[in-house]
């Protein structure tokens, strides 16, 4: 899958395993579109997209589904930059987007450039920081987010 | 599911027999009262004495000629003064407004009751049982909540004419009771241009409404109110062709000649012409903005309407006004055209005005039942349906009344034979009418067929839907 | 010369009868006629999102109960099975069972509810939807014998449900499933060849079947603009694939065929029961999993046919005891990406029969 | 018919008209102002009630109460804010003249005019059948031909406000 995306928008694809296919964040819409209109591949609804903080990088995950064909592709894209966090709509592609990119924009702040009504959707317009973010709570340095170990346990465990 | 999940089931007690006994003792003395009153009335004791209760004009009438005489024994000024009957006038006319106020206050009172009740009925559910017997006392508690709740004014409402539209609702709402004939001799008022009083009246509500509306400076009271005058406008033509059509048939306007007519005839006039008992009933629930027609008051769209603003006893003024107009259409849907206080010939035994509340009972209970049973027209279907539809329909029916009641006058034929084919060519003239116009209006339906969802087994996207459409 | 009206913002919510909870759409009208719509959320918002990510997998369990509060089963159902696909749990087959026989069970009187209040937006006073709550209720004391809880269940757990029906629950839900069709039926008779309903919903609020597709829309709605797409066809989880029933499909995709697709979604729902029940397996209704649940680094996106559309649940571990990151996929919220372009143009009480065929759970909305 | 009831009762409503009349131009809310002259209107229907005009009364009602104050209304309501109060005028004391001026010129013709009286036998003589009746026969008889060529005008009218307002289609 991830030879036929990188034959049909060259220099698209960075890695991919079984699962999902990572995609360059400027190739996004490309790889998008073309995934839609392949007939094999046949991309038609986009099912969920979501980001996610992994402390260095963001990645911001779309699951497609064909309905057709009746099987699902997952499309991921890395953004190194953490404090303008940018990646292009998939609003002009899947007009499912536009409430899914708010909300992603919302709680994890990465801008979708090209969306027709980017605000905050749950959160309102001003509200400091992104929640969805490791570094919300800007905890101090000795403590990681997240729970450390069950609430039974004794003892501090090192993940 | 067993009994003690079901409230309802478990909590049904079973008759015991003490209150057979007491139900058995309770029909025994109704028998016998009845028995006693046929006996009084067969043998003709009652008529036209003071204690013939069986039309409670009479015993006013002799009130009066008594008070007359007393009249005569006053001293000569005064006499001369105020004339000869203004005691008797005065009086009766006392003794009529208060029981019209006692009579509609009580309706009320017991109308909020029945209407929940029977909306709970309808609803699976009990409706109020808590407060006194029955929930009985379920209004009176209800006024007492709304009379304490705290006066509020809108921020930016223009507060004189805030104030002013309960009161304004509630006069027509008392004045629209004034010419209904209870009985032969029992009308209060009986204006001999009834019909038109009765929509000059009903007329006065429309301009509280709209400025309850726009003094509550509320989008939703707004809309609301232009709803509402765009409907009562709308509405009082149709509403004011059926009963030309009445006018026509019974050459009266008075309400008392109507029912006269019919008791006569020994027919009732919404057999003879069902257009105009239609046209009326519906354009009535229109101006009462009752289902289906509530759209001035929706509740899923614009909150209350011209009332979201109002609270406390304002909004409870407004909530018995409608409850009591729509008593009054059941009255007037009853004299115009269910015959009144005549039921064949029975109103010599049964009081008249007993007949003519149970008469008014069912035509409100039947508002009850729509309003418990239909979803809610659109603002544009109704307009379109009174303009394109119920007037054109009407104009159409009054000419035919005309012609009917002209051959009518001059034919020597029996009641029965004329009056019998006037009421069949009637419900053919308005089924064929209501059908070919809808037609010409372009509904159709039989394209219009309930489309079931077709059941698949199989997943699919676009191609599947395409396909689908197309093998449909 | 011309009539010039100018247009004014109507606030309808957060507090309106017919926006289903603390959910604001703020309207741009012109007369009766809609010139713009903006939906203003996040009332509720609780940000669950974040506080899994404090929590341990089991205790998120809970959590979903209270996104979509009308059918809090199915949303534990989906969180199970994305933890269970992360942690390679298996499920026994009673509970896959048991696990079914609830899903369709919340399914039923999610539908009811939908059903009624639709019944209700279009004007109808709240009969339809006493009727249906009937039902509904009925549904609750089920679910309140087995796992004490009516709304909030958390029944499921991660390799299986929580307790095993008690002995008096199978012969309440066979006189359930018996009267169920006739209930349906009764509804159908009340509302389906009604005039007025057909005329307040027939073409309204339209959606054809590539706009849904392309918006994201899922469930009834999609099923409705005539696309035969449901998950528990597609990638059957659970025992759905043992079961016969199909999929009802729209013709328009207007209001009235949602409404007629979710009527006959009861009726399939009570097919799958009654064949769930007669095959009911025995055996244990849990596997035991380790209280202290590390699942290894990865990610799972598990998703059920909840009764407003797909469900999604997108989990990832980083080897932790809580998810790293955990994120509803939430019907309700993407079913209203259309929304603008449905109500645009209507009149406002189209606007209101269209957002009560959307059916939406403001709980699950903002979560 | 002088009893003294009618005679009260003359005077109360003319003391309303009047009074609602003078509130017309006294208040400085032009809706306000638009009520009061509602109550005008149901203040000259109860006078018409006291001449034993009922069918006049009643029309009274429903075409001004009734139907003439819901276009007032509309009208004022509609119209912005701005001008919706009674400002001080220049025209004040002209209009005054004016007003004092027709109410002078009714005061006279009222008061010279010989007004044809019934009383007695003449009043019982008279076949009083109902004004509905009479003015009924007289509108589709004597007067059949303004009556129509009024309800044409009115149609005219209607027709020129429908396309005055008609938006064009583009």
């Amino acid at each position: 899958m991830a030879a036929l995306l990188e034959a049909g928008v060259p220099g698209s694809v960075v890695t991919s395993t079984d699962e999902w296919v990572e995609v360059r964040p400027e190739r996004l819409v490309d790889a998008l579109r073309w995934l839609h209109d392949d007939p094999e591949m046949d991309a038609a609804q986009l099912s969920n997209m979501c980001g996610v903080d992994r402390y260095d990088h963001f990645e911001v995950v779309y699951h497609l589904q064909s309905l057709d064909q009746n099987h699902q592709i997952v499309v991921k894209a890395r953004l190194h930059d953490h404090e303008a966090a940018s990646v292009p709509s998939s609003y002009p592609v899947y007009t499912g987007a536009l409430l899914q990119e708010r909300e992603v924009y919302d709680l994890m702040g990465i801008r979708f450039e090209g969306h027709p009504d980017l605000r905050r959707m749950f959160l309102w317009e001003g509200y400091p920081g992104f929640p969805l973010r490791k570094d919300f709570l800007q905890i101090s340095a000795d403590h990681h987010p997240g729970l450390p170990h069950f609430p039974f346990e004794t003892g501090k465990q090192e993940r | 599911m067993t009994a003690a999940l079901d409230p309802i089931r478990a909590a049904r007690v079973p008759l015991t027999g003490a209150k057979l006994v007491i139900g058995v003792i309770a029909l025994v003395i109704l028998a016998g009262i009845a028995g006693g009153v046929g006996f009084l009335v067969v043998s003709g004791a009652l008529d036209g004495h003071w204690y013939d209760l069986r039309d409670l004009g009479i015993p006013i009438a002799h009130l009066r000629g008594w008070l007359d005489e007393q009249n005569k024994a006053q001293p000569a000024q005064l006499h001369d003064l105020l004339g000869d009957h203004w005691i008797s006038y005065l009086t009766t006319a006392l003794i009529g407004a208060i029981g019209i106020l006692s009579f509609v206050g009580g309706v009320l009172l017991v109308l909020i009751w029945v209407e929940r009740r029977l909306i709970g009925r309808i609803q699976v559910r009990r409706g109020p049982n808590r407060v006194g017997p029955y929930g009985l006392l379920q209004p009176v508690a209800d006024a007492i909540k709304l009379i304490q709740k705290e006066v509020l004014i809108p921020n930016g409402a223009d507060r004189f004419l805030f104030f002013l539209p309960p009161i304004l609702v509630f006069i027509p709402g008392l004045l629209v009771w004034g010419p209904v004939p209870w009985a032969p001799n029992m009308n209060y008022l009986d204006l001999n241009v009834g019909v038109l009083y009765l929509i000059a009246i009903s007329s006065l509500a429309t301009i509280a409404i709209f400025i309850a509306g726009w003094s509550s400076n509320n989008h939703y009271a707004l809309l609301g109110a232009m709803r509402t005058v765009a409907m009562m406008i709308s509405y009082e033509i149709p509403l004011s062709m059926a009963l030309v059509a009445v006018v026509l048939m019974t050459g009266s306007m008075q309400l008392s000649q109507i029912v006269q007519w019919q008791a006569d005839h020994n027919v009732w006039l919404g057999a003879l012409m069902p257009l105009a008992l239609f046209t009326f009933f519906f354009s009535s629930t229109a101006e009462l903005n009752r289902t289906p027609n509530d759209i001035a008051e929706a509740e899923s769209e614009i909150v209350a309407g011209f009332r979201t603003e109002y609270f406390g006893m304002k909004f409870g003024l407004f909530y018995a006004v409608e409850l009591g107009n729509a008593v009054a259409v059941g009255a007037f849907v009853t004299a115009f055209f269910l015959g009144g206080w005549s039921l064949f010939g029975l109103e010599q035994w049964i009081p008249p005005y007993l007949i003519f509340a149970v008469k008014v009972s069912s035509v409100y209970f039947v508002l009850v039942w729509l309003r418990g049973t239909l979803p809610r027209f659109r603002l544009d279907q109704l307009m379109a349906f009174a303009w394109k539809y119920l007037i054109p329909i009407n104009l159409a029916n009054t000419v035919l009344v005309a012609i009917e009641v002209t051959a009518f006058n001059h034919s020597s034929l029996p009641g029965v034979v004329s009056l019998g084919a006037i009421g069949v060519v009637n419900l053919v003239f308005t089924v064929w009418v209501a059908r070919r116009w809808a037609r010409f209006l372009g509904y159709r339906p039989e394209t219009e067929h309930v489309l079931h969802p077709s059941l698949q087994t199989q997943v699919g996207g676009l191609r599947a839907a395409e396909r689908l459409r197309a093998s449909s | 010369m011309t009539t010039a009206s100018e247009p004014y913002v109507l606030n309808i919510g957060p507090q309106h009868p017919s926006t289903h909870g603390v959910f604001r759409l703020r309207v741009v009208m012109d007369g009766e006629r809609i010139q713009d719509i903006d939906m203003v959320v996040g009332y509720l918002h609780r940000s669950m999102e974040k506080l899994a990510e404090e929590r341990t997998y089991t205790q998120n369990i809970p959590f979903t109960d209270r996104t979509d509060y009308l059918a809090a089963m199915s949303n534990n159902l989906g969180y199970c099975l994305a933890v269970e696909r992360l942690a390679d749990v298996e499920v026994p087959e009673r509970a896959s069972y048991l696990r079914v026989i609830f899903a369709e069970l919340q399914r039923l009187a999610s539908h009811s509810m939908a059903n009624g209040t639709f019944i209700n937006d279009a004007g109808a006073w709240q009969t339809p939807l006493m009727y249906m709550f009937r039902e509904r209720e009925k549904i609750l004391d089920l679910f309140e014998m087995t796992c004490g809880a009516r709304l909030t269940t958390n029944y499921m757990r991660i390799g299986g449900v929580a307790f095993d029906p008690p002995p008096e629950f199978y012969p309440a839900i066979e006189s359930l499933i018996d009267e169920m069709p006739t209930r349906i039926a009764e509804y159908t008779e009340l509302l389906v060849d009604n005039e007025i309903l057909i005329a307040r919903a027939r073409g309204i609020g339209v959606l054809t079947a590539a706009e849904a597709i392309n918006g994201s829309i899922t469930g009834p709605m999609l099923r409705a603009s005539g696309v035969p797409w449901d998950l528990r066809k597609a990638e059957p989880y659970c025992a759905y694939d043992q079961f016969d029933f199909e999929i009802p499909v729209g013709h328009t995709g207007d209001c009235y065929d949602r409404f007629m697709v979710r009527l006959e979604e009861m009726r399939q729902s009570v097919r799958i029961i009654r064949q769930a029940l007669d095959g009911l397996p025995s055996g244990p209704h849990k596997t035991e999993i380790p209280l202290a649940l590390r699942p290894a680094p990865g990610e799972a996106y598990a998703r059920v046919e909840g009764p407003r559309g797909e469900l999604g649940f997108y989990v990832v571990s980083d080897g932790g005891p809580a998810p790293a990151r955990f994120h509803i996929r939430a019907p309700s919220l993407i079913n209203l990406s259309l929304l603008r372009q449905m109500a645009v143009g209507a009149a406002l009480p189209d606007a209101i029969v269209t957002l009560g065929s959307t059916d939406i759970v403001v709980g699950e909305i903002d979560r | 018919m002088s009893s003294i009831g009618i005679v009260l009762g003359f005077y109360a409503l003319s003391g309303l008209t009047i009074g609602a009349g003078l509130l017309v131009f006294l208040s400085r809310n032009l809706l306000h102002s638009v009520i009061f002259v509602i109550l005008a209107f149901i203040g000259m229907a109860g006078l018409f009630v006291t001449l034993s005009a009922d069918f006049i009364a009643v029309s009274q009602i429903l075409i001004y109460a009734g139907a003439i104050s819901v276009l007032l209304v509309f009208a004022v309501m509609l119209t912005p804010y701005a001008s919706r109060d009674n400002p001080n005028s220049l025209f004040a004391p002209a209009g005054i003249l004016i007003g004092l001026g027709f109410a002078g010129l009714m005061g006279f013709v009222g008061m010279r005019v010989i007004w044809p009286q019934l009383t007695g036998s003449d009043l019982e003589a008279q076949s009083f059948t109902g004004t509905v009746r009479s003015i009924g026969s007289m509108l589709l008889g004597t007067y059949a031909l303004p009556f129509e060529l009024a309800s044409v005008l009115l149609l005219a009218a209607f027709i020129g406000a429908i396309a005055l307002v008609r938006e064009d289609e583009a």
